[in-house]
């Protein structure tokens, strides 16, 4: 995957007069950092990276953009967006163009296909408190970590994301332009959920309090999700009011599960949720339980097409009505 | 104030003798990170001193604190400040110790907040110097220093299979008289290596950054479109306030309970939130996260300069560390000396 | 789904009932809330979960 | 220690419809139940609340020299100003405070006053006017310029009135909307100011009411010759504490609750746009 054919591409996109700016990845501040980037036409398309660093997800953007009071409608003329979306973003892409969040000729989409990124924690366990930014490049199967003048090879299983291995679509579904070869799709994989769910009520009970414990509600599970845009979510409404401001185990309980819900049968399992947490709630075991019960249940899978129908908002008669008693 | 040795294998002994008629916190180790969390009992749980506790003001400063609660025929009841354990705070770092040193000054005041002065007089701090900074420290740019010993009863310095203990407060002799018997004075040459070995933290800073002036930089630049830049990235969540030990801003909400009763509660609240300033009508004098991180940042460097006299920041690095999208408080900066 | 998270969760899966009922069905309805409250007793209060007692 | 925030209980004496509509403005008569006066300045505002809903800061809308009784005009917009609206003479609220710097009123002994209100802006200027009446002599020309959207939109119209029948002082009302029934000046607020030409000369000018008129009514003022510390307004924030603590109300270095609501145009002047 060659980081200038991806420069390239940015520099014709930003060349087109109906984009406005670009969305992909730079370099970090410091360690094994990645930093999202916001390039204008005529700036430098230097600074544009794609790594295995690359962990974060860039669609959130798109539903971000506030336009700002007092800034004429010319500076936020109704024009395209060019945005780096890797497999499981173009599934995000595709979910927000299906529930009409965004037009679909509002993007310009250049796709990058991905062979997985690395998780953040394991690679600072690995190498702890790198402050210099560190490069890595995948070459056959093993990460090269080169930092402080020194360079590491690890093998690429003991870095991967949890959630890059269950990977279903490594490469976009949704693309104006590809970049990096097309890579088979795969089937899905619940283990890790059929696992937790042979446990008995009381563990799983035990289990989800102690977690929830631990939240803080600072809210960027939500803010990251590229699905949660509501302009007035209702974890917030204060009449009526769902959710209590206190943070106890309680009020968290009922946070995480209205927040996951709002996603039964959207979320597209790019684990944003799970990588932002600073307590580490494993917010993702949560989403996957909902993604296998909608592909279980019926058959549905999000985010394949932009022209599906979403899964709650349709009712087919072969709908499972086992739960109705 | 004098200097003592603690042998490390009698810690266990030092806590458990301590936790009789004190509270005990200590940074623990719990699935990955590291909680500030009661240490309940002390022998076979063992504090985790080498890393970076992801939230301690909420040991002075509880998230979630009911200020007062009433019954089903309205009868007000606050809670006792009597009933307040006395508290020790056990391997708080330097910055974490200056921080509280920070907030006091905004919970004195001319109106004085006594949930927060109740805690606060009864915790007791005992520090663990930093002789390995952490990745995004930068405590020394903002007048602090890894073994800095503001705010602190005791500090302990790790000298390897013994900690150099300096006695800086009546209540941290207190506290060595009550633990006397583990305590031997600290010759002259282990001080020296506690001295130097201070001295090299500080020059193993890994982060600095020169702010002189940029109090008043800020104040010239508030419409400069610097802040557009730095503020698009940011998702506008709670992560960089909540786990800031400088960061005090709460809400107050009603929660009315069962059978009619109720309480008022106080919680943290966070500056980088909408609603944070959002007028019943609609209206929000801060709509976008351009104006929120330009407070945020005004705040600590400029306001709480003019009105305290001191930067509203210790440079513990956690807002670096735990930001989801890299926004980095040391860029910003500098990119505020820049648009100067 | 909702009931299949809940159970995920650790909420006892007979907490969470689902039934049509028409608004002519008027012996229908007293059933079904007859049969959730035996159930629910049987089950006891909810343990888990609780708000803080004041 | 005190407690700053435990409330004082308060019984609602009486409630007058002051507009419908909408955004409806209800004037809630109170007084506390342990008999004891706020003494506040005016300009000053308090926490009015309700158990089990929540609080918001609201002006108070009388003066202090009437001190047996409280009197908010309270426009229902948010949680707590709806559940109010919902109350009924008798019922308990709860009351903190007073909260604010106020208006420097006793500086002003010997000025003209001039107090220019738009809708319910007249609110937190009723107390100077209450209080100047009851200490007539100490000042000299006062005129009140008050309007509103329309006719139904106009707070406190019996007692504006018969204020407009008195010699001593001089009322100027207005309405946005022309309305055949309504025989006195019809155009904006800030208009009416430039039509009423208050001289500056030893005079005061303090403006309330929607930020748009506040901004006209102060360039108004300064081409009329008003100096910057003549010209005083109040400003509206989020506030939930009430004593500079919770960090919200901030504009620039100052908190609206504690080193505001009142600011002097020259102070104003140099406060950043936040």
């Amino acid at each position: 995957m060659s980081v200038q054919k991806l420069k390239d591409e940015a520099a014709r996109a930003l060349g087109r007069k109906d984009v406005k700016y670009l969305i992909g990845y730079k370099k970090g501040s410091y360690g094994f950092r990645v930093s999202p980037a916001f390039i204008e036409p005529k700036e430098d398309i230097e600074q544009l990276i794609i790594s295995p660093l690359c962990n974060m997800s860039l669609v959130k953007y798109v539903m971000m953009e506030e336009t700002l009071p007092g800034l004429t409608e010319q500076a936020m003329k109704p024009s395209k967006i060019a945005i780096v979306a890797r497999g499981c973003d173009s599934r995000a892409i595709n979910l927000l163009i299906e529930e009409k969040g965004v037009p679909r000729d509002k993007l310009y989409i250049i796709g990058v296909s991905c062979k997985g990124v690395i998780d953040q924690r394991k690679i600072e366990a690995l190498f702890p408190q790198v402050t210099e930014p560190a490069e890595v490049t995948e070459e056959n199967g093993n990460y090269i970590i080169s930092f402080q003048g020194e360079s590491h090879t690890v093998p690429k299983e003991e870095l991967l994301a949890e959630l890059c291995k269950v990977c279903q679509y490594p490469t976009p579904l949704i693309y104006d332009k590809l970049i990096g070869d097309k890579l088979p799709a795969r089937p899905a994989n619940y283990d890790d959920i059929a696992a937790f769910e042979a446990l008995p009520v009381e563990e799983r009970l035990a289990y989800w309090q102690q977690q929830f414990t631990k939240c803080v509600r600072c809210y960027a599970c939500r803010n990251v999700c590229p699905l949660c845009y509501s302009t007035i979510c209702s974890l917030d409404s204060l009449s009526p009011q769902w959710l209590r401001r206190s943070v106890d185990t309680s009020e968290n309980f009922m946070f995480q599960i209205i927040r996951t819900f709002h996603l039964a049968g959207r979320c597209i399992g790019c684990g944003e949720c799970e990588r932002v947490c600073p307590m580490n709630l494993p917010l993702m075991k949560l989403n996957r339980k909902l993604e296998k019960d909608a592909k279980e249940l019926f058959g549905y899978e999000s985010g394949k097409d932009p022209k599906a129908k979403s899964l709650l908002t349709t009712f087919h008669t072969e709908d499972p009505q086992g739960f109705i008693l | 104030m004098d200097v003592l040795i603690l042998q490390k294998d009698s810690i266990k002994d030092f806590l458990s003798s301590l936790s009789t008629d004190y509270l005990l916190w200590a940074p623990i180790e719990k699935d990955g990170d590291t909680l500030f969390q009661p240490l309940l009992d002390c022998n076979n749980n063992s504090p985790d001193l080498a890393h970076q506790a992801i939230i301690i003001k909420h040991s002075i400063f509880p998230q979630t604190e009911p200020l007062y609660s009433y019954d089903q025929n309205d009868q007000i009841q606050a809670p006792d400040a009597q009933d307040i354990k006395q508290n020790i705070l056990f391997g708080v770092r330097p910055c974490d110790a200056r921080s509280f040193s920070l907030l006091d000054p905004v919970f004195k005041g001319d109106v004085p907040d006594p949930y927060y002065l109740a805690r606060r007089n009864k915790a007791l701090l005992i520090g663990m110097a930093c002789t390995k900074p952490f990745a995004n420290c930068f405590c020394t740019s903002v007048g602090g220093n890894p073994c800095g010993q503001e705010g602190l009863d005791l500090l302990c310095t790790d000298l390897g299979d013994r900690y150099l203990v300096a006695v800086l407060s009546e209540k941290g002799k207190e506290i060595i008289n009550k633990t006397s018997s583990l305590f031997i004075a600290a010759p002259a040459e282990e001080i020296k290596q506690g001295a130097e070995l201070a001295q090299n933290a500080e020059r193993s800073m890994k982060r600095r950054i020169d702010l002189a002036g940029v109090t008043d930089t800020l104040g010239r630049i508030f419409e400069n479109p610097v802040w557009k830049k730095m503020a698009l990235k940011c998702i506008g969540c709670g992560i960089c306030t909540y786990t800031c030990p400088t960061c005090y801003c709460f809400d107050m909400q009603d929660e009315p309970m069962a059978k009619k009763r109720g309480r008022r509660v106080r919680v943290w609240d966070s500056c980088m939130y909408k609603e944070y300033t959002l007028h019943a009508s609609g209206h929000n004098p801060r709509p976008t996260r351009v104006e929120r991180l330009k407070n945020r940042i005004y705040h600590k460097f400029k306001f709480n300069v003019d009105t305290f006299g001191t930067f509203g920041c210790v440079g513990c690095g956690r807002c670096i560390t735990l930001c989801p999208v890299n926004e980095d408080i040391i860029e910003n900066l500098l990119a505020v000396k820049g648009a100067a | 789904m909702l009931r299949s998270l809940l159970e995920f969760s650790g909420i006892n899966p007979l907490r969470l009932r689902m039934s049509w009922v028409s608004a002519s069905e008027g012996k229908k309805f007293a059933d079904v809330i007859t049969e959730i409250t035996k159930a629910l007793q049987e089950i006891g209060p909810q343990q888990s979960y609780l708000r803080e007692a004041i | 220690m005190m407690n700053p925030y435990l409330p004082e209980k308060a019984t609602i004496l009486e409630i007058r419809q002051e507009t419908n509509g909408a955004r409806p403005i209800r004037t809630f008569k109170v007084a506390l139940q342990n008999g004891q006066a706020l003494n506040q300045k005016p300009g000053q505002c308090a926490m009015v609340g309700i158990l089990r809903v929540g609080e918001s800061m609201i002006s108070i809308a009388s003066s202090p020299t009437q001190s047996e009784y409280l009197e908010f005009s309270i426009m229902k917009l948010g949680k707590v100003t709806t559940a109010l609206h919902d109350c009924e003479a008798g019922e308990t609220i709860t009351l903190r405070g007073p909260y604010g710097n106020g208006f420097p009123i006793a500086a002003w002994k010997g000025k003209n006053i001039v107090t220019i209100g738009g809708g319910i802006g007249q609110a937190p200027l009723r107390p100077i006017v209450q209080y100047i009446l009851d200490n007539r002599d100490d000042f000299e020309q006062f005129d009140i310029i008050y309007g509103a959207r329309s006719a139904g939109d106009l707070c406190y119209k019996a007692e504006l009135f018969e204020l407009e029948k008195r010699n001593d002082l001089k009322v100027h009302l207005s309405i946005d909307m022309a309305d055949p029934d309504w025989k006195r000046f019809v155009g904006f607020v800030p208009n009416n100011v430039l039509r009423i030409k208050p001289s500056p000369e030893n005079t005061i000018a303090i403006t309330c009411g929607p930020p748009v008129m506040i901004k006209y009514v102060i360039h108004n003022l300064l081409e009329l010759g008003f100096s910057e510390q003549q010209i005083f307004t109040t400003l509206e924030n989020r506030m939930k504490c009430g004593i500079g603590k919770c960090g919200r109300c901030n504009v620039g270095n100052f908190y609206v609750c504690k080193d505001g609501p009142v600011f002097d145009y020259a102070t104003l002047k140099n406060l950043p746009e936040f």
